[in-house]
């Protein structure tokens, strides 16, 4: 088994004439979080949704375990092992909170999931994660009836229920109460210890600096510099990039 | 020889009247992104507030028609006003608008055809007999050529007006993005309640001009507008010259179509070359 | 009774297309009006096979729906490109494109003339047969059918299966992260749904013992959407809802005595005006489980 | 108001309409009006023929009840409409005949309302007498299935042998509406018309909501036909007749009995000269013309209106004589023979229900009226 779970090579993409993410070749480690820190528009959401399939790559490839990809769809997301959050909160709003973890963890299979023979031990899971970020007893209210920082929990919980191995989680801090920080970290940390790759886009380069194994600065979808936490929050040009927007 | 050019004529005076309809609706949609399937019953009305005119009121042909325009303008404002506009006011989802939409179309027909009656009825009766142009071997009536006219100097002022005016930097802003349009200051609902007069007004003087071609029933709004809308996405959806575009290659295929086809399967071929377009060209041929 | 039994007939067949197409639009969030095109499939197969060639209603009616599922996988696979405002659009087209085949292949479908003396169904055991010709025995099978068919609705809505559908309404991209390939649960419940309307198609050919193209246009699509979005979307017992007061009350309308020169349009309007009121006041229908 | 409120005000009213529907008197007096039902499409795409058949049936019940009434009893027709829709007719038509009880259904126009309901009219014994529909098919529908409107067959026939042996050609090109009633005549027509050693040289539809047939006809006329024959009802011929004209499309015109409405003559004007159709043969229709014009308003009298008015005329001639039992009419109208009608000279029924030897003529418009042929 490799050291890197995840590791992209020069990957590109451009909307018309814009460079979203250019050239930008990073490495994710087993049992580490790398936060991704950068401006707005440098392309750290562009990266995420490449990652996972959401958008098509112009360029460049990702390597999972070793195998390269030239291309990667949506739905291969979970077969690699990646699963994501959502900066903006897509949760499947007019379901229940119960029904959207359920959800990520039934039968993929059309036909087998029309005679779902597993549903008991799904049902044990769901609870036990709704539990673990407290929304247990709100199981039987519509997504869209929780409040914004149940709403962040409710995803990060979804993500952890997809058992993948590289979790992209993108802002799962702002604007969060201290107390559902604490949550959050918990259940990072604890991906850690389990050997996953985790990605945390951030903007508090406070939480970075608590939280992170490794960093990676993005600027106008390039790499400006990378590696740990305390020498790269200390850079000129890191600071400049983010004084300057 | 002389089939083809009459069959191209055939087609360009079908496409005038598809791109009245697709002018209106583009506009409209340009600015509030729903498919709005009032805009059918809206040329109706335009149609038979000309036959009011002319038949109660004993006016001429123009005064007519140009109060017509003027009536089916108000009753376009009146429906964003009544009910798009609360609807969007609270968010409704685009779906939620088309059926409403479609609800105000069955309304409006069902009511024209209580007070009018569901007889056909040809405005050409008012204006006297028709004058026949030959061009090239083929055929065409005066009051086709206005409306081939009409549907390009409508276009074309549209497009100058749209260009020229602050009131047309308003609206390319708001179909940009409504939101933002409204936080640099512009009044959008008052806007896109000018821009659904402008665009009922337009079907109007379509359903107008069809009168005098052919003549109005209260029925004739679904498949006008049906064309109208095959046009406006097969030129580019929201693109005023796409909508043009598309409604003179609509008219033209149609008619060329039947050429080996049976004349049954017109409306067959008109939605197929939506699903076509659809299917390849999503975007339509001059996007926005 | 004649009377109440004939609208529990129209009701009961009104309430399986209405079930059925509740799978899709309500479920699946795919706003389809192509729904009449796998109804009229179903009730031509039965026309011409009984009516032509004196089939077994019962083995027209399975071949009814085998064809239904294969222009449903053809037409599901178009659509499947498309999503709103396009999707409703594309439907709508293709809805419009085989009413004309429906009107047009005069040697298959007899065109408007229609194919008239269809047989009731017979139900044969060994050397006993039993024709199911009184509307009573009729209304029997209809019920039997849309009970099967409500038990069907239900069993798939509760399923795992169910609740993908759902997520691919609220949210079909990020479903896909999750490791779902959408496309392929679209195809499926269209396809079923496409085949419990065929079997409302062969119900109504057989118990009209008539059809012609008219019964299939847009108009009947636009009904059936009108039923589920009364009744309540995502909700089966709202679909059944819906079936049963849009087709008794415009006939208690017949009652009201109005003026006969503007009773017709009347009930037009009340249905138009209906449609409009509950976008306004109540997007969700009367006991749906969706907003849309 | 919420959801369960909404909910219960609608079982309510369902639940109290179906209990009154079950519970109401429905055995009529002997004084009280003779109740006969009508379906015909008044409203959606066929809605002026059904609206305007319904101003003639109005005129017919007017007359009959200014005369008497039926033995005394005035006479009440109960409107429904079919759409020119299966289900929608045979919902009416089941609401007539288990509800109102008629003994009898005018209806319905198109053949799609009649086909669809002719069972449960059959099966129930209610008689009913269609005035539009023309599909060969009715003819089998049953014992108590009649129609005063002449089945396709004669129509196509006739002008198939006018065609060739009066106006003498030999290529001509067909137009004609999809409808049961277009399709249906061409069918007969192109049989016949071929069998007569007849050439069609171009045989072109279109949907009955089309108003703009100029295709159609360009390519008509490129195939050079002697004469057209033209099957469309009054909304498409009126555009289509003067189109015919725009593009020069100078030979003879024939149309079907749809052409006997006077609002497509003085709608067309001079592009209507020359136009013939075929019609069946009646006497003195005058008044009955004034009339319609007194209550709709423009002169239009579309296909059918005149079989209504008759079919009105037919069942209070039975009624009068046997009663309002259904059987009785049925056995009645089988022997029964009505002169001087409105849509022919004399009305009667063969053993299947259809009329009796349609006896065509051909009409000729010219300066804005249709005058018969000598």
């Amino acid at each position: 088994m490799e050291e890197n779970i995840l590791e992209i090579k020069r990957l590109t993409k451009h909307f018309g004439g814009v460079h979203a993410v250019q050239n930008l070749s990073v490495v994710f480690a087993r049992g580490a979080i790398t936060g991704i820190i950068g401006p707005n528009g440098s392309g750290k959401t562009t990266l995420v949704n490449l990652l996972t399939g959401m958008l098509p790559m112009d360029g460049g490839v990702i390597v999972s375990d070793g195998a390269t990809l030239r291309r990667m769809r949506a739905h291969e997301a979970r077969f690699y092992g990646i699963t994501r959050t959502f900066q903006n909160i897509r949760l499947f709003e007019q379901m229940t909170v119960l029904d959207n973890l359920l959800v990520v963890l039934t039968e993929r299979r059309v036909f087998a999931s029309l005679f779902e023979r597993h549903g008991a031990y799904h049902l044990k899971k769901a609870e036990a994660l709704l539990r673990q970020v407290g929304l247990w007893e709100k199981h039987n209210e519509l997504a869209l009836h929780l409040s914004y920082g149940q709403r962040k929990l409710l995803e990060i919980a979804r993500a952890i229920g997809t058992d993948a191995r590289v979790f992209l989680f993108d802002e799962p801090f702002a604007g969060l109460f201290p107390e559902m920080r604490e949550i959050v970290k918990r259940q990072l940390e604890a991906l850690r210890e389990q050997g996953a790759a985790v990605l945390l886009i951030e903007h508090n380069t406070e939480l970075i600096r608590q939280l992170s194994d490794y960093v990676v600065v993005l600027d106008s979808g390039k790499l400006l510099a990378e590696g740990k936490p305390e020498s790269v929050l200390r850079r000129r040009d890191v600071l400049e990039a983010y004084l300057g927007e | 020889m002389d089939l083809f050019v009459q069959l191209t004529i055939n087609g360009v005076i079908a496409g005038a009247i598809y791109a009245l309809i697709a002018l209106g609706f583009a506009l409209i949609f340009g600015v509030t992104k729903f498919f709005n399937l009032a805009h059918g019953a809206v040329a109706v009305v335009g149609g038979y507030a000309a036959f009011f005119f002319l038949e109660h009121a004993g006016l001429g042909v123009l005064p007519a028609a140009a109060l017509a325009v003027c009536v089916a303008g108000m009753v376009g404002f009146a429906l964003h006003k009544t009910v798009f506009l609360p609807l969007r006011r609270r968010q409704a989802t685009n779906l939620v608008l088309l059926i409403a939409a479609l609800g105000l179309l069955t309304v409006i027909q069902a009511l024209i055809a209580m007070f009018f009656g569901s007889q056909f009825h040809p405005l050409s009766q008012f204006a006297g007999a028709q004058e026949v142009y030959r061009i090239a071997g083929g055929a065409i009536t005066l009051v086709q050529l206005i409306i081939i006219i009409s549907a390009l100097a409508v276009f074309g002022l549209l497009t100058l007006f749209l260009k020229k005016t602050k009131f047309g930097k308003a609206v390319k802003a708001i179909g940009d993005d409504e939101e933002v349009a409204q936080i640099v200051g512009i009044n959008t609902h008052a806007i896109i309640g000018y821009v659904f007069f402008i665009g009922s007004a337009i079907a109007g003087l379509g359903g107008v001009l069809v009168g005098f071609d052919t003549g109005i029933e209260p029925t004739m709004g679904l498949s006008l507008l049906l064309k109208g809308i095959i046009a406006a996405i097969v030129g580019g959806v929201g693109s005023l010259s796409g909508a043009v575009l598309g409604a003179f290659l609509l008219g033209l295929a149609e008619n060329l179509g039947i050429w080996h086809i049976s004349g049954e399967w017109k409306d067959a071929i008109a939605f197929g070359i939506l699903i076509f377009f659809l299917i390849w060209r999503p975007r339509g041929i001059l996007p926005r | 009774m004649e009377y109440v039994i004939h609208l529990s007939i129209v009701s009961g067949i009104v309430a399986i297309l209405g079930m059925s197409l509740n799978l899709i639009v309500g479920y699946t969030g795919l706003l389809s009006v192509a729904h009449a095109a796998f109804y009229g499939i179903g009730a031509y197969v039965t026309a011409i096979l009984l009516a032509g060639f004196g089939v077994n209603f019962f083995l027209a009616l399975l071949l009814g729906m085998a064809l239904a599922a294969a222009v449903a996988l053809l037409i599901g696979l178009v659509l499947s490109r498309f999503d709103d405002d396009y999707y409703v659009l594309a439907s709508l087209g293709l809805n419009i494109i085989i009413y004309s085949v429906f009107l047009n292949w005069n040697t298959l479908t007899r065109g408007p003339l229609g194919i008239p003396g269809i047989s009731r169904p017979e139900l044969g055991i060994g050397g006993y047969r039993f024709g199911l010709t009184s509307n009573f025995s009729f209304l029997v099978l209809t019920l039997l059918c849309a009970v099967l068919v409500y038990l069907a609705a239900r069993f798939i809505t509760r399923s795992s299966f169910g609740r993908v559908l759902m997520a691919i309404r609220e949210d079909e991209q990020a479903l896909q992260v999750f490791g779902y390939r959408t496309v392929y649960y679209k195809l499926a419940i269209f396809v079923i749904g496409a085949v419990m309307a065929a079997v409302a198609g062969a119900l109504f050919a057989s118990y009209i013992t008539f059809i012609d193209p008219t019964s299939f246009m847009l108009r009947e699509s636009i009904f059936m959407l009108s039923v589920i979005i009364l009744g309540g979307l995502a909700n089966t017992n709202g679909a059944v809802a819906g079936a049963v007061i849009l087709v008794v009350l415009p006939e208690l309308l017949r009652f009201v005595g109005l003026p006969s020169n503007i009773a017709a349009q009347m009930r037009l309007l009340l249905y138009g005006l209906a449609l409009v009121l509950l976008m306004i006041y109540r997007p969700q229908g009367l006991f749906g489980k969706y907003r849309l | 108001m919420n959801a369960k409120e909404i909910v219960w005000i609608i079982i309510a009213i369902v639940v109290i309409g179906g209990g009154w529907l079950l519970l109401r008197d429905t055995t009529p007096a002997d004084t009280s009006p003779i109740k006969i039902g009508f379906i015909g499409p008044l409203t959606g795409d066929a809605a002026s023929i059904g609206e305007n058949a319904r101003a003639a049936v109005e005129i017919a019940v007017e007359e009959v009840n200014a005369a008497g009434g039926i033995n005394g009893r005035p006479l009440e027709v109960i409107y429904e409409d079919g759409q020119c829709n299966g289900a929608v007719a045979s919902n009416a038509a089941n609401k007539l005949i288990n509800i109102d009880r008629v003994p009898v259904i005018l209806g319905g126009a198109c053949s799609g309302e009649t086909s669809a309901f002719a069972g449960a009219a059959e099966q129930s014994r209610t008689v009913t007498l269609s005035y539009c529909s023309s599909a060969p098919a009715i003819s089998q529908a049953g014992d108590y299935i009649f129609r005063d409107y002449p089945s396709d067959t004669f129509q196509g026939a006739f002008a198939a042998k006018y065609m060739t042996e009066t106006l003498g050609t030999q290529n001509v090109a067909i137009l004609y509406a999809k409808s049961d009633w277009g399709n249906g005549i061409k069918d007969v027509f192109r049989r016949e018309f071929e069998e007569m050693g007849g050439n069609v040289v171009a045989e072109e539809g279109y949907e009955q909501t089309s108003r703009d047939l100029r295709s159609q006809l360009t390519k008509i006329k490129a195939a050079n036909p002697e004469a057209v024959y033209f099957l469309g009802y009054t909304e498409a011929s009126i555009p289509g007749l003067k189109q015919a004209k725009e593009l020069g499309l100078n030979v003879p015109l024939f149309g079907g009995d749809a052409w006997d409405d006077s609002k497509i003559w003085t709608d067309t004007g001079p592009a209507g000269d020359e136009a013939m159709y075929s019609i069946v043969y009646a006497p003195l229709n005058e008044e009955f013309r004034i009339k319609m014009k007194d209550r709709v308003g423009t002169n239009e009298i579309t296909i059918c209106s005149p079989q209504a008015y008759d079919g009105v005329k037919v069942l209070s001639q039975v009624m009068e004589k046997v009663g309002t039992d259904s059987e009785a009419i049925k056995n009645e109208l089988y022997n029964t023979i009505y002169a001087g009608g409105v849509s022919g000279d004399r009305i009667e029924f063969d053993e299947n229900g259809d009329l009796v030897g349609a006896n065509y003529i051909v009409k000729k418009a010219m300066n804005g009226v249709a005058e018969p042929v000598q």
